[in-house]
Protein backbone atom coordinates (compact mmCIF):
# COMPACT_ATOMS: atom_id res chain seq x y z
CA UNK A 1 0.00 0.00 0.00
CA UNK A 2 1.14 3.42 -1.04
CA UNK A 3 -0.48 6.66 1.13
CA UNK A 4 -0.80 9.33 -1.23
CA UNK A 5 -2.98 12.82 -0.80
CA UNK A 6 -5.18 12.95 -3.92
CA UNK A 7 -6.62 16.67 -4.20
CA UNK A 8 -9.84 17.66 -6.81
CA UNK A 9 -10.81 20.49 -8.76
CA UNK A 10 -14.08 21.18 -10.53
CA UNK A 11 -16.80 18.77 -11.22
CA UNK A 12 -14.58 15.89 -9.29
CA UNK A 13 -14.35 18.34 -6.67
CA UNK A 14 -17.77 18.51 -6.18
CA UNK A 15 -18.84 15.02 -7.13
CA UNK A 16 -16.31 13.88 -4.52
CA UNK A 17 -17.63 16.58 -1.40
CA UNK A 18 -14.10 17.24 -0.92
CA UNK A 19 -11.49 19.09 -2.69
CA UNK A 20 -8.56 16.63 -1.02
CA UNK A 21 -7.77 13.37 0.89
CA UNK A 22 -5.14 11.06 1.98
CA UNK A 23 -5.02 7.65 1.05
CA UNK A 24 -3.64 4.10 0.99
CA UNK A 25 -3.73 2.59 -2.44
CA UNK A 26 -3.08 -0.59 -3.81
CA UNK A 27 -3.32 0.87 -7.27
CA UNK A 28 -0.10 0.16 -9.79
CA UNK A 29 -0.57 3.21 -11.72
CA UNK A 30 -2.13 7.03 -11.90
CA UNK A 31 -4.93 4.47 -14.45
CA UNK A 32 -5.80 2.12 -11.59
CA UNK A 33 -5.75 5.00 -9.34
CA UNK A 34 -8.38 6.61 -11.15
CA UNK A 35 -10.36 3.76 -12.02
CA UNK A 36 -10.74 2.89 -7.82
CA UNK A 37 -11.69 6.31 -7.02
CA UNK A 38 -14.04 6.53 -9.84
CA UNK A 39 -15.55 3.67 -8.54
CA UNK A 40 -15.52 5.22 -4.94
CA UNK A 41 -17.09 8.88 -5.87
CA UNK A 42 -18.94 7.94 -8.77
CA UNK A 43 -17.07 10.49 -10.55
CA UNK A 44 -18.68 10.92 -14.82
CA UNK A 45 -15.62 11.94 -16.34
CA UNK A 46 -13.70 9.15 -18.07
CA UNK A 47 -10.12 9.30 -17.92
CA UNK A 48 -9.62 9.63 -21.60
CA UNK A 49 -11.14 13.49 -20.64
CA UNK A 50 -8.59 13.98 -17.87
CA UNK A 51 -4.98 14.69 -18.01
CA UNK A 52 -3.26 13.63 -14.54
CA UNK A 53 -0.34 15.68 -12.68
CA UNK A 54 1.85 14.16 -9.62
CA UNK A 55 3.54 17.04 -7.44
CA UNK A 56 2.71 19.83 -9.66
CA UNK A 57 4.21 18.02 -13.03
CA UNK A 58 2.11 16.65 -15.56
CA UNK A 59 2.58 12.82 -16.14
CA UNK A 60 1.72 9.89 -17.70
CA UNK A 61 -1.77 7.44 -16.66
CA UNK A 62 0.94 4.45 -17.01
CA UNK A 63 3.30 6.48 -13.88
CA UNK A 64 3.54 4.67 -10.52
CA UNK A 65 2.70 5.75 -7.49
CA UNK A 66 5.53 6.80 -4.88
CA UNK A 67 4.83 7.27 -1.18
CA UNK A 68 4.11 10.72 -0.54
CA UNK A 69 2.80 11.90 -3.81
CA UNK A 70 -0.11 14.60 -4.61
CA UNK A 71 -1.82 13.31 -7.49
CA UNK A 72 -4.11 15.70 -9.23
CA UNK A 73 -6.77 14.39 -11.61
CA UNK A 74 -7.42 17.68 -14.67
CA UNK A 75 -10.23 17.95 -15.81
CA UNK A 76 -11.19 19.50 -19.29
CA UNK A 77 -9.72 22.98 -18.90
CA UNK A 78 -11.38 26.69 -19.99
CA UNK A 79 -9.33 29.45 -18.39
CA UNK A 80 -9.13 32.65 -20.46
CA UNK B 1 8.48 32.67 -11.29
CA UNK B 2 6.40 35.72 -11.05
CA UNK B 3 5.57 36.81 -14.47
CA UNK B 4 2.56 34.55 -14.38
CA UNK B 5 -0.26 35.45 -11.72
CA UNK B 6 -3.11 33.63 -10.27
CA UNK B 7 -5.29 36.67 -8.76
CA UNK B 8 -8.74 36.38 -6.54
CA UNK B 9 -8.98 40.36 -7.15
CA UNK B 10 -8.57 43.12 -9.98
CA UNK B 11 -4.94 42.83 -10.86
CA UNK B 12 -3.49 46.36 -11.34
CA UNK B 13 -2.60 45.84 -14.88
CA UNK B 14 -1.32 49.16 -15.44
CA UNK B 15 1.64 48.64 -12.95
CA UNK B 16 2.08 44.97 -15.05
CA UNK B 17 2.36 47.38 -18.83
CA UNK B 18 4.85 49.81 -16.95
CA UNK B 19 6.53 46.57 -15.50
CA UNK B 20 7.20 45.79 -18.93
CA UNK B 21 8.47 49.17 -20.30
CA UNK B 22 11.74 49.07 -21.50
CA UNK B 23 13.61 51.87 -23.72
CA UNK B 24 14.54 49.51 -26.79
CA UNK B 25 11.05 48.07 -26.85
CA UNK B 26 8.41 49.79 -29.41
CA UNK B 27 5.60 47.51 -29.80
CA UNK B 28 3.47 46.72 -26.56
CA UNK B 29 0.23 44.68 -27.64
CA UNK B 30 -2.29 43.45 -24.66
CA UNK B 31 -4.96 40.34 -25.00
CA UNK B 32 -7.96 41.33 -22.34
CA UNK B 33 -10.51 38.31 -21.81
CA UNK B 34 -13.77 39.63 -20.69
CA UNK B 35 -17.14 37.99 -19.60
CA UNK B 36 -19.35 37.66 -21.76
CA UNK B 37 -23.34 37.88 -21.43
CA UNK B 38 -23.98 34.64 -23.31
CA UNK B 39 -22.27 31.43 -24.03
CA UNK B 40 -23.20 29.18 -26.28
CA UNK B 41 -27.02 31.02 -26.54
CA UNK B 42 -27.36 31.18 -22.81
CA UNK B 43 -27.64 34.09 -20.38
CA UNK B 44 -24.70 34.41 -17.94
CA UNK B 45 -24.95 36.27 -14.57
CA UNK B 46 -21.77 35.36 -13.32
CA UNK B 47 -18.97 32.47 -13.09
CA UNK B 48 -16.76 31.21 -10.51
CA UNK B 49 -12.99 30.31 -11.83
CA UNK B 50 -10.99 27.78 -10.44
CA UNK B 51 -7.29 27.40 -10.51
CA UNK B 52 -5.15 24.63 -9.47
CA UNK B 53 -2.21 27.53 -8.70
CA UNK B 54 0.58 25.40 -8.47
CA UNK B 55 0.87 23.91 -11.55
CA UNK B 56 -1.25 27.22 -13.39
CA UNK B 57 1.80 29.48 -12.37
CA UNK B 58 4.73 26.72 -13.55
CA UNK B 59 2.53 26.09 -16.50
CA UNK B 60 2.35 29.30 -17.31
CA UNK B 61 5.74 30.69 -17.00
CA UNK B 62 6.82 27.82 -19.78
CA UNK B 63 3.83 29.17 -21.79
CA UNK B 64 6.13 32.96 -21.61
CA UNK B 65 9.26 30.97 -22.24
CA UNK B 66 8.18 29.11 -25.04
CA UNK B 67 6.56 32.69 -26.24
CA UNK B 68 9.71 34.63 -25.87
CA UNK B 69 12.04 31.30 -27.34
CA UNK B 70 9.50 31.30 -30.35
CA UNK B 71 8.81 34.84 -31.78
CA UNK B 72 11.95 36.81 -29.49
CA UNK B 73 10.13 38.90 -27.35
CA UNK B 74 11.37 41.15 -24.82
CA UNK B 75 8.94 40.20 -22.01
CA UNK B 76 4.96 39.01 -21.03
CA UNK B 77 3.26 38.87 -18.01
CA UNK B 78 -0.09 37.03 -17.35
CA UNK B 79 -2.43 37.77 -14.63
CA UNK B 80 -5.48 35.08 -14.31
CA UNK B 81 -8.74 35.56 -11.79
CA UNK B 82 -9.91 33.39 -9.80
CA UNK B 83 -13.10 33.64 -7.53
CA UNK B 84 -16.19 34.97 -8.49
CA UNK B 85 -16.57 36.99 -11.87
CA UNK B 86 -19.63 39.05 -12.93
CA UNK B 87 -20.58 40.02 -16.96
CA UNK B 88 -17.71 42.44 -17.88
CA UNK B 89 -14.97 41.40 -15.53
CA UNK B 90 -11.69 40.64 -16.72
CA UNK B 91 -10.98 37.54 -16.37
CA UNK B 92 -7.45 37.04 -17.91
CA UNK B 93 -4.69 39.78 -19.08
CA UNK B 94 -1.93 39.75 -20.88
CA UNK B 95 0.91 42.15 -21.81
CA UNK B 96 3.85 41.36 -24.42
CA UNK B 97 6.45 43.48 -25.00
CA UNK B 98 9.52 43.82 -28.11
CA UNK B 99 10.92 45.99 -30.32
CA UNK B 100 8.70 45.56 -33.29
CA UNK B 101 5.57 45.32 -33.49
CA UNK B 102 5.05 41.92 -35.28
CA UNK B 103 6.75 39.63 -32.75
CA UNK B 104 4.56 41.67 -29.99
CA UNK B 105 0.83 40.40 -31.57
CA UNK B 106 2.26 37.02 -32.23
CA UNK B 107 3.77 36.04 -29.03
CA UNK B 108 0.16 37.48 -27.26
CA UNK B 109 -1.96 35.51 -29.57
CA UNK B 110 0.44 32.53 -28.71
CA UNK B 111 0.15 32.98 -24.83
CA UNK B 112 -3.74 33.05 -25.36
CA UNK B 113 -3.90 30.63 -26.68
CA UNK B 114 -1.99 28.09 -24.81
CA UNK B 115 -3.40 29.53 -21.57
CA UNK B 116 -6.70 28.81 -22.94
CA UNK B 117 -5.39 24.63 -23.50
CA UNK B 118 -2.88 24.03 -20.74
CA UNK B 119 -3.57 25.88 -17.57
CA UNK B 120 -5.16 24.32 -15.05
CA UNK B 121 -8.12 26.73 -14.45
CA UNK B 122 -11.76 25.25 -14.53
CA UNK B 123 -15.18 28.23 -15.00
CA UNK B 124 -18.27 26.87 -13.75
CA UNK B 125 -20.97 29.35 -15.45
CA UNK B 126 -24.11 30.37 -13.58
CA UNK B 127 -27.34 30.94 -15.93
CA UNK B 128 -29.67 33.65 -15.24
CA UNK B 129 -32.45 30.63 -15.60
CA UNK B 130 -30.57 29.37 -12.46
CA UNK B 131 -28.45 26.59 -13.49
CA UNK B 132 -24.83 26.35 -13.27
CA UNK B 133 -22.62 24.11 -15.32
CA UNK B 134 -18.76 23.28 -15.92
CA UNK B 135 -17.81 24.40 -19.00
CA UNK B 136 -14.37 22.88 -21.54
CA UNK B 137 -13.02 24.92 -23.39
CA UNK B 138 -10.35 22.81 -24.43
CA UNK B 139 -7.97 19.87 -23.20
CA UNK B 140 -4.64 19.54 -24.03
CA UNK B 141 -3.08 17.70 -27.12
CA UNK B 142 -6.01 15.49 -27.49
CA UNK B 143 -8.38 18.01 -28.35
CA UNK B 144 -6.38 20.13 -29.69
CA UNK B 145 -8.38 21.04 -32.84
CA UNK B 146 -11.19 23.08 -30.56
CA UNK B 147 -12.51 26.07 -32.19
CA UNK B 148 -10.44 29.01 -31.02
CA UNK B 149 -12.79 31.67 -29.44
CA UNK C 1 -16.49 60.74 -35.47
CA UNK C 2 -14.80 60.27 -32.32
CA UNK C 3 -13.35 57.08 -32.19
CA UNK C 4 -9.53 58.20 -33.37
CA UNK C 5 -8.15 61.57 -31.93
CA UNK C 6 -5.13 63.18 -32.00
CA UNK C 7 -3.69 64.29 -28.38
CA UNK C 8 -0.83 66.15 -27.36
CA UNK C 9 -0.70 65.55 -24.11
CA UNK C 10 -1.03 61.62 -22.78
CA UNK C 11 -4.41 60.15 -23.23
CA UNK C 12 -6.26 58.55 -20.47
CA UNK C 13 -6.37 55.13 -22.29
CA UNK C 14 -7.80 53.19 -19.12
CA UNK C 15 -10.66 55.33 -19.92
CA UNK C 16 -11.36 54.62 -23.59
CA UNK C 17 -10.94 51.00 -22.82
CA UNK C 18 -13.82 51.23 -20.49
CA UNK C 19 -15.55 53.21 -22.98
CA UNK C 20 -15.34 49.61 -25.63
CA UNK C 21 -16.76 47.65 -22.78
CA UNK C 22 -20.15 45.85 -23.40
CA UNK C 23 -21.70 42.35 -22.35
CA UNK C 24 -21.23 40.59 -24.97
CA UNK C 25 -17.45 40.94 -26.04
CA UNK C 26 -15.17 38.70 -24.45
CA UNK C 27 -12.16 39.96 -26.42
CA UNK C 28 -10.09 42.94 -25.86
CA UNK C 29 -7.02 43.91 -28.23
CA UNK C 30 -4.60 46.79 -27.54
CA UNK C 31 -1.82 47.52 -29.07
CA UNK C 32 0.85 50.41 -28.01
CA UNK C 33 3.63 52.20 -30.09
CA UNK C 34 6.30 53.17 -27.76
CA UNK C 35 8.92 55.82 -28.61
CA UNK C 36 12.57 53.59 -28.50
CA UNK C 37 15.45 54.59 -27.74
CA UNK C 38 17.18 53.42 -31.14
CA UNK C 39 16.43 53.69 -34.19
CA UNK C 40 18.71 52.19 -36.92
CA UNK C 41 21.44 52.16 -35.05
CA UNK C 42 21.37 55.90 -33.93
CA UNK C 43 20.57 57.00 -30.34
CA UNK C 44 17.44 58.68 -30.32
CA UNK C 45 16.89 61.44 -27.38
CA UNK C 46 13.06 62.06 -27.63
CA UNK C 47 10.99 63.00 -30.87
CA UNK C 48 8.06 65.37 -32.45
CA UNK C 49 5.11 63.96 -33.98
CA UNK C 50 3.21 66.75 -36.54
CA UNK C 51 0.07 65.72 -38.01
CA UNK C 52 -2.55 67.05 -41.08
CA UNK C 53 -5.57 66.64 -38.15
CA UNK C 54 -8.00 66.97 -40.15
CA UNK C 55 -7.28 64.29 -42.56
CA UNK C 56 -5.39 62.08 -40.03
CA UNK C 57 -8.97 61.79 -38.20
CA UNK C 58 -11.03 61.06 -41.26
CA UNK C 59 -8.77 58.60 -42.37
CA UNK C 60 -8.40 57.06 -39.04
CA UNK C 61 -12.14 56.36 -38.90
CA UNK C 62 -12.12 54.94 -42.66
CA UNK C 63 -9.55 52.52 -41.05
CA UNK C 64 -11.53 51.77 -38.31
CA UNK C 65 -14.74 51.55 -40.43
CA UNK C 66 -12.60 48.76 -42.64
CA UNK C 67 -11.73 46.97 -40.03
CA UNK C 68 -14.64 46.15 -38.84
CA UNK C 69 -16.37 45.38 -42.01
CA UNK C 70 -13.63 43.30 -42.66
CA UNK C 71 -12.90 41.30 -39.30
CA UNK C 72 -16.94 41.88 -37.53
CA UNK C 73 -15.57 43.26 -34.51
CA UNK C 74 -17.66 45.25 -32.01
CA UNK C 75 -15.97 48.94 -32.35
CA UNK C 76 -11.97 50.31 -31.99
CA UNK C 77 -10.49 53.58 -30.49
CA UNK C 78 -7.09 55.27 -31.79
CA UNK C 79 -5.69 57.89 -30.41
CA UNK C 80 -2.24 59.27 -31.63
CA UNK C 81 0.35 61.71 -29.38
CA UNK C 82 1.71 64.63 -31.70
CA UNK C 83 4.32 67.39 -30.36
CA UNK C 84 7.05 65.99 -28.48
CA UNK C 85 8.20 63.35 -27.22
CA UNK C 86 10.42 61.17 -24.77
CA UNK C 87 11.46 57.54 -25.22
CA UNK C 88 9.13 55.39 -23.68
CA UNK C 89 6.66 57.49 -23.87
CA UNK C 90 3.11 56.11 -25.66
CA UNK C 91 3.06 57.69 -29.44
CA UNK C 92 -0.09 55.31 -30.63
CA UNK C 93 -2.73 53.71 -28.57
CA UNK C 94 -5.38 51.15 -30.42
CA UNK C 95 -8.34 48.76 -28.76
CA UNK C 96 -10.34 46.82 -30.46
CA UNK C 97 -13.34 44.64 -28.68
CA UNK C 98 -14.81 41.96 -30.38
CA UNK C 99 -17.51 39.05 -29.25
CA UNK C 100 -14.05 36.35 -29.78
CA UNK C 101 -10.49 37.05 -29.75
CA UNK C 102 -9.22 35.71 -33.24
CA UNK C 103 -11.37 38.83 -34.83
CA UNK C 104 -9.99 41.14 -31.79
CA UNK C 105 -6.14 40.35 -32.30
CA UNK C 106 -6.62 40.69 -36.60
CA UNK C 107 -8.55 44.02 -36.57
CA UNK C 108 -6.35 45.33 -33.88
CA UNK C 109 -2.78 44.46 -36.00
CA UNK C 110 -5.13 45.93 -39.17
CA UNK C 111 -5.77 49.22 -37.80
CA UNK C 112 -2.17 49.79 -36.67
CA UNK C 113 -0.54 48.71 -39.91
CA UNK C 114 -2.91 50.75 -41.79
CA UNK C 115 -2.24 54.04 -39.51
CA UNK C 116 1.45 53.69 -40.03
CA UNK C 117 0.92 53.80 -44.06
CA UNK C 118 -1.75 55.87 -44.24
CA UNK C 119 -2.39 58.79 -41.76
CA UNK C 120 -0.79 61.64 -42.53
CA UNK C 121 1.82 61.97 -39.51
CA UNK C 122 5.54 62.75 -39.36
CA UNK C 123 8.07 62.30 -36.98
CA UNK C 124 11.29 64.18 -36.40
CA UNK C 125 13.44 62.17 -34.19
CA UNK C 126 15.99 63.77 -32.50
CA UNK C 127 19.70 61.97 -32.18
CA UNK C 128 22.00 62.16 -29.25
CA UNK C 129 24.50 63.14 -31.30
CA UNK C 130 22.62 66.57 -31.85
CA UNK C 131 21.56 66.51 -35.20
CA UNK C 132 17.72 65.39 -36.05
CA UNK C 133 15.98 64.19 -39.68
CA UNK C 134 12.39 63.55 -40.52
CA UNK C 135 11.92 60.04 -40.95
CA UNK C 136 9.91 58.53 -43.40
CA UNK C 137 8.15 54.63 -42.68
CA UNK C 138 5.96 54.11 -45.38
CA UNK C 139 3.95 56.34 -47.95
CA UNK C 140 0.40 54.35 -49.31
CA UNK C 141 0.06 52.47 -52.02
CA UNK C 142 3.23 53.31 -54.22
CA UNK C 143 5.55 51.97 -50.99
CA UNK C 144 3.30 49.41 -49.79
CA UNK C 145 6.57 46.70 -49.46
CA UNK C 146 7.94 48.46 -46.64
CA UNK C 147 8.48 46.23 -44.03
CA UNK C 148 6.79 46.11 -41.02
CA UNK C 149 7.87 47.25 -37.75
CA UNK D 1 -5.55 82.73 -62.27
CA UNK D 2 -6.84 80.57 -58.94
CA UNK D 3 -6.93 82.03 -55.48
CA UNK D 4 -5.88 79.23 -53.18
CA UNK D 5 -4.84 78.19 -49.87
CA UNK D 6 -1.30 76.10 -49.43
CA UNK D 7 -0.36 74.15 -45.93
CA UNK D 8 2.87 72.76 -45.23
CA UNK D 9 4.01 69.63 -42.79
CA UNK D 10 7.21 67.97 -41.60
CA UNK D 11 10.57 68.76 -44.17
CA UNK D 12 7.94 70.92 -46.59
CA UNK D 13 6.22 73.36 -43.86
CA UNK D 14 10.48 73.44 -43.30
CA UNK D 15 12.17 73.75 -46.49
CA UNK D 16 8.92 76.72 -47.21
CA UNK D 17 9.81 78.12 -44.23
CA UNK D 18 5.98 78.76 -43.30
CA UNK D 19 2.88 75.99 -42.47
CA UNK D 20 0.45 77.80 -44.71
CA UNK D 21 0.40 80.46 -47.04
CA UNK D 22 -2.39 81.97 -49.72
CA UNK D 23 -1.69 82.47 -52.79
CA UNK D 24 -3.43 82.81 -56.73
CA UNK D 25 -1.75 80.46 -59.54
CA UNK D 26 -2.21 79.73 -63.27
CA UNK D 27 -1.35 76.32 -62.70
CA UNK D 28 -3.79 73.65 -64.72
CA UNK D 29 -3.22 70.98 -61.94
CA UNK D 30 -1.79 69.78 -58.54
CA UNK D 31 1.12 68.67 -60.11
CA UNK D 32 1.69 71.78 -62.05
CA UNK D 33 0.86 73.46 -58.33
CA UNK D 34 3.50 71.30 -56.86
CA UNK D 35 6.11 72.25 -59.51
CA UNK D 36 5.61 75.69 -59.55
CA UNK D 37 6.08 76.07 -55.32
CA UNK D 38 8.56 73.44 -55.28
CA UNK D 39 11.07 76.05 -57.43
CA UNK D 40 10.00 79.08 -55.51
CA UNK D 41 10.44 77.25 -52.01
CA UNK D 42 13.32 74.17 -53.07
CA UNK D 43 11.72 71.50 -52.12
CA UNK D 44 14.07 68.68 -52.22
CA UNK D 45 10.86 65.52 -52.14
CA UNK D 46 9.95 65.07 -55.65
CA UNK D 47 5.86 64.49 -56.01
CA UNK D 48 6.74 60.73 -56.98
CA UNK D 49 7.70 60.52 -53.05
CA UNK D 50 3.90 63.06 -52.13
CA UNK D 51 0.78 62.17 -51.85
CA UNK D 52 -1.62 65.24 -52.23
CA UNK D 53 -4.75 66.48 -50.62
CA UNK D 54 -7.51 68.78 -51.47
CA UNK D 55 -10.01 70.11 -48.66
CA UNK D 56 -8.77 67.29 -46.30
CA UNK D 57 -9.57 64.78 -49.50
CA UNK D 58 -6.96 62.58 -51.13
CA UNK D 59 -6.65 63.29 -54.61
CA UNK D 60 -5.27 62.74 -57.90
CA UNK D 61 -2.26 65.02 -59.31
CA UNK D 62 -3.70 65.93 -62.49
CA UNK D 63 -6.75 67.31 -60.64
CA UNK D 64 -7.43 71.01 -61.46
CA UNK D 65 -7.78 73.74 -58.99
CA UNK D 66 -10.99 75.74 -57.85
CA UNK D 67 -10.63 78.58 -56.47
CA UNK D 68 -10.77 78.57 -52.17
CA UNK D 69 -9.02 75.39 -52.65
CA UNK D 70 -7.08 73.99 -49.84
CA UNK D 71 -3.99 72.34 -50.67
CA UNK D 72 -1.95 69.99 -48.62
CA UNK D 73 1.26 68.09 -50.17
CA UNK D 74 1.79 64.90 -48.01
CA UNK D 75 5.69 63.68 -47.49
CA UNK D 76 6.13 60.01 -46.65
CA UNK D 77 4.28 59.42 -43.14
CA UNK D 78 5.84 58.35 -40.28
CA UNK D 79 2.82 57.22 -37.41
CA UNK D 80 2.76 55.01 -35.04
Amino acid sequence: MTAITVEYYAQLREQAGRGRENLSTAAASLAELYAELRQRHGFTLDSAQLRVAVNAQFREWAQPLAEGDVVVFIPPVAGG
Amino acid sequence: MSRVSIAAAPADTDALRRALQRPGCGGFCAFEGWVRETNEGRAVSGLDYEAYTELALAEGERIIDEAIARYGVADARCVHRVGHLAVGDTAVWIGVVSPHRDEAFRACRYIIDQIKQRLPIWKKEHYLEGESSWVACAHGPAHEHHHPD
